[in-house]
């Protein structure tokens, strides 16, 4: 495996030349640009190091860490509860999600099992943060694609509602703090239910339209289809997960390979992708916001009133040991990997962040390719700093 | 001097009132008769030229203000119909509706810091914006805004227009390379590519409106569309329409400045009010675009009852719309892909349409003069033709021409190595 | 053939300009809040609280600093304790309501609003005195039974704190029993 | 559903290609010496009844007496998981085998260990600090770690 150039006395137009042969072709010598971390479309402070021969690229270095804070420094002296807040933080386009793996992992070590109606609620709400989170990815993908804007408000119209229904679940937005150890905070209020019923209705309209809108126009098919092409052996290889990796055309999905919580109860459909290009990747989340709606509707159908928190010790101590819990998130396995000392805060933290290990790959699939190429291949990698940096 | 003024309505008042004397009584004394005294002018005889430069001034600057106003009026017009398109407001805090929202943001740009960067080359730095405005400005010289209201009609009025909306290239490629930015050159050696290779396809499909009216001067353009162009040449306007919009740097052509990739192009480095230009010349070039689609295939200011003026308004405003809807919706086509465009599609379909054109004006007109006129019946046929000719070849090309291009073939030994499952 | 998918956009963004704007001017139109929402000033009950400092322990940053001194005796509860120094430095606080959910007598709650916004830092510290004086606006965050009597912090204001006791049940056994003035739950909800 | 592999198979199934190998297992744990860890990888990767094609993480504990680096794996054919452990003993420079040439998924992971814990791994064609800057003073994910430079 190459990363990097390694060290050659050549100048670099030659060095660029010898590796790779079309390159150079004119006499011209590469140019470095920094990408970010102050660029529109870098989904946060990212930079890349991008070499370039005119508009193609011949090298690309992904830099990052502007955005680290520390997060599994900071749970090693909180609770774990007081680990919940900080999980909100990494993802934050998903803090449902994030919630939902940490809780599972700390239940894992301590023995703990949420009530069923618990684990309902927290299903509807992980697939309505996933709605959101696809959302997000699609908007800003379209967004780098140049389409100035709209489909992003469009988006954003719709992620709004879901937000909206967060508010009424927990009390906020963004950073949520909703599920706990051994369940969820609260019960949904009563007017949740109506509330969600009427989203359920109007969602598959707007996934329609959005589909109308740009899934069959020429310009995003002729820059999309074939670019920056993943094979289903280099995902696997390069632990790529989630959407991506469904979008080469492996139907792995944690939820149906290896179900937690409740999604042995519920019957959904695992979109694939075919060619693995940036267009599989933009039509992949589309077809699998269908799919969480499905999931969510079969969750109200089941759910039975009862307890939403199981019994537990205001200050959790689990037994010492070990445990990582993953989840299918928005992004890819999000996976939680606990320590415990037997005291009241976990020994170690650590953080399987799905973008972070999706940006792997990102090297290999956009050499060659344009500069306009790679902002949409970024794009549909769908990172979030506060995930890769932590 | 008398070619000037023959039909302009806008410049002769204020010159006969200046200059009228025996010489020029044809024009500005009403209803002379040779042997009749003429009206008498401010001016005596043999200061006409000073008359000239006097009433030249004026309908310059008023041309100019009213269409600075206009522009003005377009940006929040722009902002506010986006927000529409989005869903969402637009600008409505300054002013009733948000009107005065460019002034607040001309105001804000005057009162900004005016940086230049450390390795940008002063000179053209500090040009390229008035490059840009100005030939912006010329291009509403020739432009017919109502019945015989222009600047100038001059007999090459098209090939003036083409000529000079072409120095914006120029322009945009002396803000990219001397602002001293990677980025700012990236949206400089685009601006070369893209706008000189619209350049063809646009005056390819201009050839067929000269074969029609045949003339270059736009008031003689607009007067020999007795149907507007856009029916005649349906593919001429598409070309026109989509090679404008390249030229302009509108979405989906937006290359130059694509702000996902290239930050903001080559005005990437400048701030305050030559940032202002640069912003000012894109907008109004809208307005100016428009305007010459209007005139070369719409009909110019012709129109049923509203007065000229209104007519050219409304039609330019129209125009403005689409181009803010196209702006709304569609992403942005990669460089490259907007080079294959212009050669592998336009440039072919253009060059068909001349032939097609010139071919049906052989066979359906009759010959008059240095010309050929045609009869109504005849003009519809050549509608439908076009038409037709339109839809067909652009399907066809759409399933000859691929606009797809591979990756520069990368060897394995540059990737990371991937081992079998 | 290039432009029916164009097209089919076009349709799209053109029924889209015909819609209502999905966004509010904020001063002036606000968005409705749900009685849950977890706001910026805090809503303090001081006959509740015994100064026990479970809010400042919970608290994941450490924000909230309370200084005691013994207080007075009253025969049916014992000792108290009154309260000197309650700091909340909201600058830092992340809303999490993590206090609110710690504090044993109820004494605490989040607040409705969100238009704490101050030029200083410290003007940011909510005091013992802002505290008291402030409105009590308490968030349904942790008050189900605020929840059951349709209590909107917006809309009805003040609140006498008797009525936001702790529930009479133990949250989190399957039974509940009906809650004064409480809805019957399950209706409307699966 | 994913079975996880208890540690006692797993020993066993590797047992044949890796004599010596194998420290201990404990419940689905199952910890190897560290200097041999690529060459059991590789075994997990290429045995056909093994199969761990997928490398979901690895992670790094620091228990102050050692460093346990744990590797989280899954087979997509087999539907199994198993969880390696190898124990680095040693504060100076603890050095164990990368593994990114059968996985390159742990490029990054790697290199975050590295950065943070200060765990090296030879073969790593790249191994730089990847959140922190070059040159930041120790590995802030320690135990022994306190407080940042200043």
């Amino acid at each position: 495996m190459t990363t990097g150039l390694g060290l050659s006395a050549a100048p670099p137009g030659e060095r660029y030349k010898r590796l790779l042969p079309g390159a150079m072709s004119m006499r011209s010598e590469p140019v470095t640009v920094n990408v970010g971390p102050q660029h529109p479309s870098t989904h946060g402070v990212f930079r890349l190091r991008v070499t370039f021969d005119g508009e193609i690229i011949l090298d690309v270095e992904p830099i990052f860490g502007y955005l680290h804070r520390g997060s599994e420094k900071l749970a090693e002296e909180r609770t774990y509860t007081q680990v919940i807040t900080l999980t909100d933080r990494l993802d934050y386009v998903a803090s449902m999600t994030n919630n939902q793996a940490y809780v599972l992992a700390a239940e894992k070590l301590a023995g703990l099992r949420p009530p069923e109606r618990a684990m309902y609620l927290r299903v509807i709400a992980a697939e309505l943060q996933r709605i959101a989170s696809h959302l997000m990815a699609t908007g800003f993908l379209l967004n780098d694609l140049g389409a100035f804007a709209t489909p992003l408000m469009y988006c954003f119209r719709e992620r709004e509602k879901i937000l909206d229904l967060f508010e009424m679940l927990c009390g906020a937005r963004i950073t949520l703090s909703y599920m706990r150890v051994g369940g969820v905070f609260q019960d949904a209020p009563e007017d949740f239910w109506p509330a969600l019923r009427k989203f359920l209705k109007e969602m598959p309209g707007y996934i329609d339209e959005y589909e109308a809108l740009l899934v069959e126009n020429e310009i995003l098919v002729t820059r999309t289809r074939g670019v920056s092409v993943l094979t289903v052996d280099h995902a696997l290889n390069a632990s790529v997960t989630g959407p991506m990796l469904r979008a080469s055309g492996f139907p792995w999905d944690l939820r149906v390979v290896d179900p937690y919580e409740v999604y042995d109860r519920v019957r959904f459909d695992v979109p694939v992708g075919k060619a693995g290009d940036n267009y599989d990747r933009f039509k992949i989340r589309l077809d699998e916001m269908r799919q969480s709606l499905r999931i969510v509707e079969q969750c109200v159908e089941q759910i039975e009133p009862g307890p939403v928190r199981a019994e537990s010790p205001a200050l959790l101590r689990p037994p010492a040991g070990d445990a990582y819990a993953r989840i299918e998130g928005p992004k890819g396995e999000l996976g939680f990997y606990l320590v415990s000392d037997g005291s009241i805060a976990p020994y170690r933290f650590k953080l399987r962040a799905p973008s972070f290990i999706n940006l792997t790959v990102l090297r290999d699939l956009v050499i060659g390719w344009k500069l306009a190429d790679m902002i949409v291949t970024l794009g549909s990698i769908d990172i979030n700093m506060g995930e890769v940096d932590r | 001097m008398n070619a000037f003024l023959a039909g302009n309505s806008l410049m002769r008042g204020l010159y006969c009132w200046l200059a009228a004397n025996q010489g020029n009584a044809q024009e500005c004394s009403p209803g002379w008769q040779p042997g009749m005294a003429a009206r008498d002018g401010l001016l005596p005889a043999g200061w006409e030229w000073l008359a000239f430069a006097v009433t030249a001034s004026v309908a310059a600057f008023l041309v100019l203000n009213l269409f600075l106003l206009l522009a003005m009026f377009y940006t929040y017009l722009e902002r506010r119909l986006i927000g529409r398109f989005q869903v969402r407001i637009g600008p409505n805090r300054t002013g009733p509706w948000g009107l005065l929202q460019p002034v607040a943001d001309a105001i804000k740009l005057l009162t900004k810091e005016s940086i230049i960067p450390d390795g940008a080359d002063r000179w053209l730095f500090n040009l390229a914006p008035i490059a840009m405005v100005v030939t912006m400005f010329m291009v509403l010289a020739v432009l017919p805004f109502g019945e015989g209201t222009f600047i100038a009609d001059i007999n090459v009025g098209l090939l003036f227009l083409i000529a000079v909306t072409s120095v914006n290239a120029l322009a945009v490629f002396m803000a990219g390379v001397a602002s001293g930015n990677r980025y700012a050159m990236f949206g400089g050696v685009r601006a070369v590519a893209q706008l000189i290779s619209y350049e063809v396809p646009m005056v390819l499909s201009v050839v067929g409106v000269l074969l029609l009216a045949g003339s270059l001067s736009l008031v003689d353009i607009v007067n020999a569309q007795r149907v507007p162009f856009l029916l005649l040449q349906p593919l001429g306007f598409f070309i026109f329409v989509v090679g404008a919009s390249a030229e302009m740097n509108r979405p989906p052509f937006d290359t130059l400045e694509a702000e996902s990739e290239i930050v903001a192009g080559y005005h990437t480095e400048y701030s305050g009010m030559k940032f202002g230009y640069f912003w000012l010349a894109e907008y109004s070039a809208v307005l100016t675009t428009s305007g010459v689609i209007a005139t070369l295939f719409l009909n110019g200011w012709q129109g049923p009852l509203l007065p000229s003026h209104v007519w050219f308004l409304l039609k330019v405003f129209g125009l403005a719309f689409v181009f803010i809807w196209v702006r709304s919706t569609l992403p942005r086509v990669r460089i490259d892909q907007t080079m294959a465009f212009a050669w592998k599609f336009l440039l072919p379909l253009g060059l068909l349409n001349i032939f097609v054109t010139a071919a049906e004006i052989l066979v359906l007109g009759q010959p008059q003069g240095e010309g050929r006129v045609f009869s109504t019946g005849g003009l519809w046929l050549m509608a439908g033709i076009n038409v037709t000719v339109t839809i067909g070849s652009v399907a066809v090309f759409s399933r000859l021409v691929s606009l797809r291009t591979p990756a520069l073939p990368v060897p394995a030994a540059h990737l990371s190595r991937v081992e079998a499952r | 053939m290039y432009g029916l998918g164009i097209l089919s956009g076009m349709v799209v963004t053109l029924k889209n300009f015909f819609r209502k704007p999905f966004t509010v001017s904020y001063p002036e139109q606000r968005l409705p809040q749900h009685p849950r929402f977890r706001g910026e000033e805090f809503t303090w009950y001081e006959e509740r609280c015994t100064g026990c400092a479970s809010c400042a322990k919970f608290c994941p940053l450490g924000i909230i600093r309370i200084v005691t001194h013994p207080g007075g005796t009253t025969p049916a509860e014992g000792d108290s304790y009154a309260i000197d120094v309650f700091d909340i430095d909201i600058a830092r606080c992340m809303f999490c309501g993590l206090c609110v959910e710690a504090c044993p007598y109820d004494a605490l709650f989040m607040g409705s609003g969100f238009e704490e916004a101050k030029y200083r830092r410290r003007d940011l510290v909510i005091s013992v005195e802002r505290l008291r004086a402030a409105e009590k606006r308490p968030s349904t965050w942790y008050r189900p039974q605020l929840e059951g009597q349709a209590y909107d912090p917006r809309r009805d204001g003040s609140l006498p704190w008797q009525k936001a006791g702790r529930e009479p049940w133990p949250y989190h056994l399957p039974q509940r029993p009906q809650a004064e003035g409480e809805k019957t739950t399950g209706e409307g909800t699966p | 559903m994913i079975r996880p592999i208890p540690g006692e198979e797993l020993a066993r199934r590797i047992q044949d290609a890796c004599p010596g190998a194998v420290e201990r297992w404990a419940g689905l744990d199952l910890w190897v010496r560290p200097e041999r860890v690529l060459e059991v990888c590789q075994h997990l990767k290429s045995d056909s009844g093994l199969g761990f094609n997928l490398l979901n993480s690895i992670s790094a504990v620091d228990y102050v007496e050692h460093f346990e680096v744990v590797y989280h794996l899954t087979s997509t054919s087999h539907l199994h998981s198993a969880v390696l452990k190898a124990r680095v003993f040693g504060r100076e420079d603890p050095t164990l085998p990368s593994v990114v040439g059968l996985w390159q998924g742990a490029d990054y992971q790697e290199r975050e260990i590295w950065d943070l814990m200060g765990v090296r791994f030879e073969g790593h064609p790249n191994l730089k600090r990847i959140l922190l800057w070059e040159g930041y003073p120790g590995h802030p994910l320690r135990r022994d770690y306190l407080e940042a430079p200043r």
